[in-house]
């Protein structure tokens, strides 16, 4: 019995961890960022932006692109669908794609460029990292949690003096 | 057999008398304020939506006769922590609120065992040590996310610390599960908007809580409740079952603070938690439970009496006083008046009863003289 | 034996002071070792602390007749502080300027301590063994009132009325032309000519010790005595023929008229008045000290007052400092709310001999 | 129903000392299934005690065990716990109740010992997340009042509940244990009306139809005749008689239980009743007084105390005899008139009490007499110096405490009543309980009062510290010709110092009589009115 409850238990643990773990993967999220930008040269050959690509994501339509402009999307999870309206060149009837891109687990952000992804390049000519600025923080930004703290020493602990939500 | 009881208005008054006080001050209120029907039931639906999960984890002490559960704020702390590691593991949406509700269950069950286990210490001054614990568990708090994360505890994203390096920022963004559950199955009607999911999940918990009132566990805290020596008589393990109680409030508050912020989509790091527990105590109080009894029918009176106060009051007070502040200040003092009121009676209940003992010896003893006298 | 006897003298003695009190002895002496070292300057650290102590000894001492009354840790001294406030803004409304506004402002809160003590004393006799609870939210409640009446009360004087409205008072303001170093200007010791950075607030010390004379005489006085007695045991004293709940009261009444002067002492070293929320943060670092000082929930004397103000405050001023410069952060505050409420944690956990 | 001869239990040479202090000697004596034992003694015979052991309790192990051995079924057994006990078989009935106030009787006669139903929930955190089987509670909570044959509602909250009903609970709980071999009722019927009572005693006749054995411990020695099968009489810690219970008779067990020796009993009165007190005139008149003293409730007591004289009140516990000093000095809320020296007192002041230089010795010495972290030199002189304005010196309108004068005062009563202490100012609590006692008496004293109440001032002290206390009582009173009223449960301590003596039965006087009187006459006195 006393080996039986603690199977049951071990067990019942592991399932949780396993769903935190199954969280952790699913509920990940990535900023993606579109490019519509010309290609200038890999391996030796250009590939053009397009007139104008409408990025629908889940129904939602997340971003219309012209010419070397930059869409964003967000996305939770390993893998992210979207559906392009593209338009090749002004006046051309814009054909529609469904493409499926892995994301890689430990990138926050990640930036695609279209043309060569459309285009079936390898990895590598679609794909970087977004790097954000490092946002320089004015220093006198007041770290310590005490509100009342403005007079110095005054700011007597305790009750805090914040009442109301 | 049972006692059938007469109605007596008196009686009614007294037991009622916050609750009705409330509605006194809401129905003043309301119209004073202003608001359209929609804009209020929209507001009121949305905080019972948020709240009421955390107001539901103070029953469990009472049940255990060990009062109004001040300590709730240390499952609220455990929660803020489990969410800052999820706001910067980038876990976002209803996986991000599921991740933070496991994570903070640790924590809440180590934070819920010490105040469980100092409580055992000052028997009959539970309220005040909970109380206590919340300032200095606190402290504890502010060591933690001030100054060990991101220097002892690792914390990736720059976004989340403070410029100098280490130590948490005075605001930590959930705008990526910002009302994740609340726009979940949300039905949007005549400008009310319900959160279904929010609501499920609320009757999920009184359903758990009317379920462990018939387990075991729930018969032993109820019998500790009322008389710890002849629970202990009994075999009970009186000690070890009020430290379970605590425990599992924390617990449950840590969850209920989650819902509660993924509501809000952001929190001051490090005063969020800080009046979670006077509110939650004072709407509980204002849906007539006292500090020895309380059910989810008050939970939910509570929490609708105590918003719309709170709502129409600063309003109410500019119409009035033509000083928003009044107001503000108003709603303030009306909290903590509730709770400085059950406090009261509590107390001045628990010594009443001795008085009438004499006067039923001295009828007896007339009586007795009377026969006597006529024999 | 010899070392065995002084082995267990020792262990009462540690027993009798109490750990935390030790350790935190122990981190002050630390700290006083350290400043040096740290390069900052002793003599001024020692002026911190005098000056801090100088203007919390008093509330402090407000602590002490309700626990010996049995009354238990003073939570409500937000009541005193309020009389207190009362007291010196409508002093200053009156139009009393200088040294005499504070005369006039201890006489002016007198009334208000005395019928809010008196309320509050009568309250606190229906909830006997419940007292520390509702006094905290009694605080709270009368704190949160204040707010209001603050904004309500037509106060005129345009020097503490907020400055675009010219209705209600403001969050704060100085008290320059009013009583700020009433006190503590009255015979000063300043060093500074010599060379030495120290300055001694004689008036401010003196007139704590006038006051904490005071409260020692009365301990003293047969209903001094009276009071000790309901606070040991109630029950013996009612059978000795004492009103128990006149004793309460009374010290009540006293806890807060001397809650008022603690806070006008305050506020003449510091130099401002504080109003709306700030008379809640007066209540932490008082009953922290206290228990500090060595008092228990129901056992309270001057000495403990003087030890833990001292320690309490002598912490509070020299860990920014010190610390800061020792590990390049500043841990002050938090070490300040861990050691202040983990104190009264530690007191309320402690069993004491009830005698009901 | 016995098996092979022996008998369920045994009880073989069982002896218990507190502390040196003999309270059990040679316990011999047997019960059968289905026996019913009637147990009775004065207070302080030594049935609690017995039975605590019976029933494992702590206490005894924590005051060095026992000796002899307790026999069940022939195998010899000694229990650590009260658990112990229950599972072996025993059952107990104490006086107070231990009910749950706010739970069904159904509740309350499962409590801990409910049917369960294992869930998913439990099979992970453990058994006490079993849901409760309450279908099967109301069987079992049924099937054990039946067994007890009074009927009670099994759905009714204790709280809401006569009292009567919370003891048959309580006797249903012990009856709702399976392995119940053994059930032992102390004075069960002490708080039931008479109607009650006789259903109870049908109850035992009922459980010992069914092959369970009682142990019932009552004052009531009518409710022993009419159910038991045979009669245990202790005194002094003896077993002084163990009879068939056709045997016995009301004034048999009454002669047996307060009977002492010959020569002990002709050594009762130490001095023989003074002449003058028989007409002195009375200094005090209690007329229907009633006191709510919990566990002492005074109804309605009548007496006269004469100017001069040691008056004696005894009477069994329970019975109200503490109640009327406490009364009197308005430490419980009383009502009817008292009059000292032709005044009427105020009840429910203990000033105006003290004001008139009356002076109370209470038998809650730790609760009431001392302050016991304060010094001796405190708990002497704080009444006088509260109540008669004594030891302060006066600067105007201050007064203020006179340590010179405390000091002297102290040190004159605790040579006096030779004392042990290390010096005067000694904390209360450090004193033994027989010093502590005498610092009581040096407090009254020092009030100087005209009449003195001292309630139990020798329980829980020494022989040796008996004697002093009780010589300064009469030196006190030859001495300074103060009128003392000494309340004690102790008959014998009683017929000692006192003049006369009466005794309080069901919260009224049974009857006064003078100190040289038999034993005998007491003993049917205490228990005449017995509720």
């Amino acid at each position: 019995m006393k080996g039986k409850t603690l199977a049951i238990r071990l067990a019942v643990l592991a399932a949780v961890i396993a769903v935190a773990a199954v969280m952790m993967v699913i509920g990940r999220g990535h900023t993606i960022y579109l490019d519509n930008k010309t290609i200038e040269d890999y391996q030796g050959q250009e590939y053009k932006s397009f007139e104008r690509v409408v990025v629908t994501v889940d129904g939602e339509e997340a971003a219309k692109l012209s010419k070397r402009e930059r869409g964003m999307a967000t996305c939770m999870g390993q893998s992210f669908t979207m559906t392009l309206e593209i338009t090749d060149k002004k006046g051309d009837e814009p054909r529609t794609e469904v493409v499926t891109v892995d994301l890689p687990y430990s990138v926050d952000g990640i930036v695609i460029n279209l043309p060569a992804l459309l285009a079936g390049l390898p990895e590598d000519a679609w794909y970087s990292e977004f790097v954000p600025q490092v946002q320089e923080e004015p220093e006198d930004e007041e770290p310590l949690p005490g509100e009342g703290d403005e007079f110095g020493l005054e700011g007597d602990l305790g009750l805090e003096g914040d009442l109301g939500v | 057999m049972k006692l059938k009881k007469n109605f007596d208005g008196l009686d009614f008054l007294q037991n009622n008398l916050v609750p009705l006080m409330f509605i006194i001050i809401c129905a003043v209120c309301i119209p004073l304020s202003g608001f359209s029907a929609s804009y209020l039931i929209n507001e009121i639906v949305t905080r019972m939506g948020r709240n009421i999960f955390l107001i539901l984890s103070l029953l469990i002490p009472i049940m255990a006769g060990m009062g109004l559960n001040f300590g709730m704020t240390l499952g609220a702390m455990a929660g803020q922590v489990a969410l800052i590691f999820v706001t910067d593991w980038q876990i976002w949406g209803i996986p991000g609120v599921v991740l933070a509700m496991i994570l903070s269950v640790p924590v809440s069950v180590l934070l819920g065992l010490l105040c469980g286990k100092l409580m055992n210490m000052a028997k009959g001054r539970e309220m005040i040590l909970g109380y206590m614990m919340n300032y200095f568990v606190t402290g504890l708090y502010q060591l933690v996310v001030l100054y060990f994360m991101a220097s002892i505890i690792p914390i990736r994203h720059a976004s989340i610390r403070l410029p100098r390096g280490f130590g948490i920022r005075t605001t930590v963004n959930l705008a990526n599960m910002r009302q994740c559950l609340d726009n979940e199955f949300a039905i949007l009607y005549k400008g009310v908007k319900i959160p279904v999911l929010n609501f499920i999940i609320i009757g999920v918990m009184c359903l758990i809580i009317v379920w462990f009132r018939r387990t075991k566990l729930g018969q032993d805290m109820r019998a500790v409740g009322q008389d710890m020596e002849v629970a202990q008589a009994a075999g009970i393990n009186v000690d070890r079952t009020r430290i379970i109680s605590i425990i599992i409030s924390t617990v449950f508050a840590g969850f209920g603070q989650i819902i509660y912020l993924q509501n809000i989509g952001n929190f001051p790091t490090y005063t969020a938690h800080s009046q979670i527990g006077m509110f939650c105590i004072a709407a509980l109080l204002v849906g007539g439970a006292s500090v020895e009894k309380a059910s989810i029918g008050n939970v939910f009176l509570g929490v609708i009496l105590f918003h719309t106060m709170f709502i129409v009051a600063p309003r109410a007070g500019v119409a009035i006083t033509g000083d928003a502040m009044i107001g503000e200040y108003f709603r303030v003092f009306v909290s903590y008046g509730v709770i400085t009121l059950a406090l009261v009676m509590y107390e001045i209940k628990k010594r009443r009863a001795r008085s009438q003992g004499g006067e039923l010896l001295a009828q007896a003893q007339r009586a007795r003289r009377e026969g006597g006298a006529q024999s | 034996m010899h070392e065995y006897a002084s082995a267990i003298a020792l262990r009462y003695w540690l027993k009798k002071m109490g750990y935390p009190r030790l350790i935190i002895a122990g981190f002050l002496l630390f700290l006083f070792i350290m400043a040096p070292i740290t390069g900052s300057d002793l003599p001024t650290q020692i002026t911190n602390v005098i000056n801090r102590f100088s203007w919390n000894a008093v509330l402090v001492l407000a602590m002490v007749p309700m626990i010996h009354s049995g009354c238990g840790l003073n939570f409500g001294i937000p009541l005193g502080v309020l009389s207190g406030l009362l007291g010196g803004t409508l002093a200053i409304e009156l139009g009393f300027t200088g040294p005499m506004s504070f005369v006039m402002a201890i006489v002016v809160s007198t009334p208000f301590a005395v019928l809010f003590g008196g309320g509050y004393g009568m309250l606190l006799n229906k909830i006997k063994g419940g007292e520390m609870m509702v006094a905290t939210y009694v605080g709270l409640s009368s704190v949160s009132l204040m707010c209001i009446m603050w904004l309500l009360i037509p106060y005129r004087n345009p020097s503490i009325v907020m400055a675009y409205t010219g209705v209600g008072l403001r969050n704060m303001f100085a008290l320059d032309s009013f009583y700020a170093g009433a006190l503590s200007e009255f015979l000063k010791i300043d060093l500074n000519p010599l060379g030495i950075n120290l300055v001694i607030p004689t008036g401010s010390i003196l007139f704590f010790a006038l006051l904490g004379l005071l409260v020692w005489a009365f301990l003293h006085t047969k209903t001094g005595t009276a009071m000790t007695a309901v606070g040991s045991n109630p029950t013996f004293a009612r059978a000795s023929g004492i009103n128990v709940d006149r004793i309460r009261t009374l010290s009540v009444i006293l806890s807060t008229w001397l809650g008022a002067v603690g806070v006008l002492t305050y506020q003449q070293g510091f130099g401002f008045v504080q109003l709306y929320t700030a008379p809640l943060n007066m209540t932490m670092p008082a009953v922290a000290a206290v228990l500090i000082g060595g008092a228990s929930v129901n056992k309270a004397s001057i000495s403990n007052v003087i030890i833990g103000t001292l320690l309490f405050q002598g912490l509070v001023t020299m860990t920014p400092t010190v610390i800061t410069a020792l590990i390049h952060t500043d841990v002050s505050e938090v070490i300040r709310i861990i050691v202040s409420n983990g104190m009264v944690v530690y007191a309320l956990t402690r069993k004491t001999e009830e005698a009901a | 129903m016995t098996n092979n001869g022996t008998p369920l239990l045994r009880m073989q040479n069982i002896k218990k000392d507190f502390f040196g202090n003999q309270v059990l000697t040679d316990i011999n004596f047997t019960l059968e299934a289905g026996q019913v034992l009637g147990l009775c003694g004065e207070n302080g015979a030594g049935k609690s005690t017995l039975m605590k052991i019976l029933f494992g309790m702590d206490v005894i192990r924590e005051t060095g065990g026992y000796d002899g051995d307790v026999l069940l079924n022939g195998q010899k057994t000694e229990f650590k716990t009260p658990f112990d006990a229950l599972a072996a078989g025993i059952g107990m009935v104490h006086q107070e109740f231990s009910l749950i106030p706010g739970f069904t009787a159904t509740e309350n006669i499962l409590l801990n010992r409910e049917p369960k139903k294992k869930n998913v929930i439990s099979e992970v955190f453990g058994d006490r997340l079993n849901t409760l089987d309450y279908k099967e509670m109301d069987r079992r909570s049924g099937e054990a009042i039946r067994k007890m044959g009074v009927e009670i509602d099994a759905g009714m909250t204790i709280s809401s509940m006569p009292v009567g009903h919370k003891q048959f609970t309580e006797i249903a709980r012990e009856l709702s244990k399976d392995q119940l071999k053994l059930l032992i009722l102390d004075e069960p019927t002490a708080v039931l009306t008479e109607k009650e009572a006789e259903a109870l005693l049908d109850s035992i006749r009922n459980m010992a139809a069914q092959g369970i054995a009682v142990i019932f411990i009552t004052h009531r020695l009518h409710e022993i005749l009419a159910v038991c099968d045979k009669v245990v009489v202790m005194r002094d810690g003896y077993v002084v008689k163990d009879v068939p219970a056709a045997e016995a008779s009301v004034s048999d067990i009454t002669r047996w239980m307060v009977g002492r020796e010959v020569q002990k009993a002709a050594a009762a009165p130490a001095e023989p009743v003074r002449a003058e007190n028989r007409d002195a005139r009375v200094v005090m008149s209690i007329r229907n007084l009633w006191v709510d003293m919990p566990g002492e409730t005074v109804r309605d007591v009548s007496l006269d105390i004469r100017d001069g004289e040691i008056f004696g009140i005894g009477g069994l516990a329970g019975q109200g005899k503490l109640g009327i000093p406490n009364g009197i000095m308005g430490l419980y809320q009383a009502g009817g008139t008292v009059e000292f020296d032709g005044k009427p007192i105020q009840l429910n002041s203990p000033r105006k009490c003290l004001d008139a230089s009356l002076a109370f010795v209470s038998e809650d010495r730790r609760g009431v007499g001392l302050l016991l972290d304060e010094s001796l030199e405190w708990n002497v002189a704080f009444p006088a110096m509260q109540i008669q304005n004594k030891f302060l010196k006066k600067y105007g309108p201050v007064r203020w405490r006179d340590e010179k004068a405390i000091h002297a005062v102290t040190k004159k009563y605790i040579d006096a009543l030779e004392i042990k202490c290390t010096s005067s100012r000694q904390n209360a609590r450090e004193l033994s309980g027989g010093n502590q006692q005498k610092i009581c008496l040096a407090k009254a004293f020092a009030l100087e009062p005209r009449f003195l109440f001292v309630s139990e001032p020798t329980r829980g002290i020494d022989v040796g510290a008996k004697a002093l206390v009780l010589d300064a009582l009469k030196r006190f009173n030859r001495e300074s010709g103060v009128t003392v009223v000494m309340i004690s449960s102790e008959l014998e301590e009683l017929r000692q110092t006192c003049d006369r003596i009466a005794i309080i039965s069901g919260g009224q006087v049974a009857g006064i009589l003078p100190a040289a009187d038999s034993s005998e006459d007491f003993g049917a006195l205490m228990v005449s009115k017995v509720i």
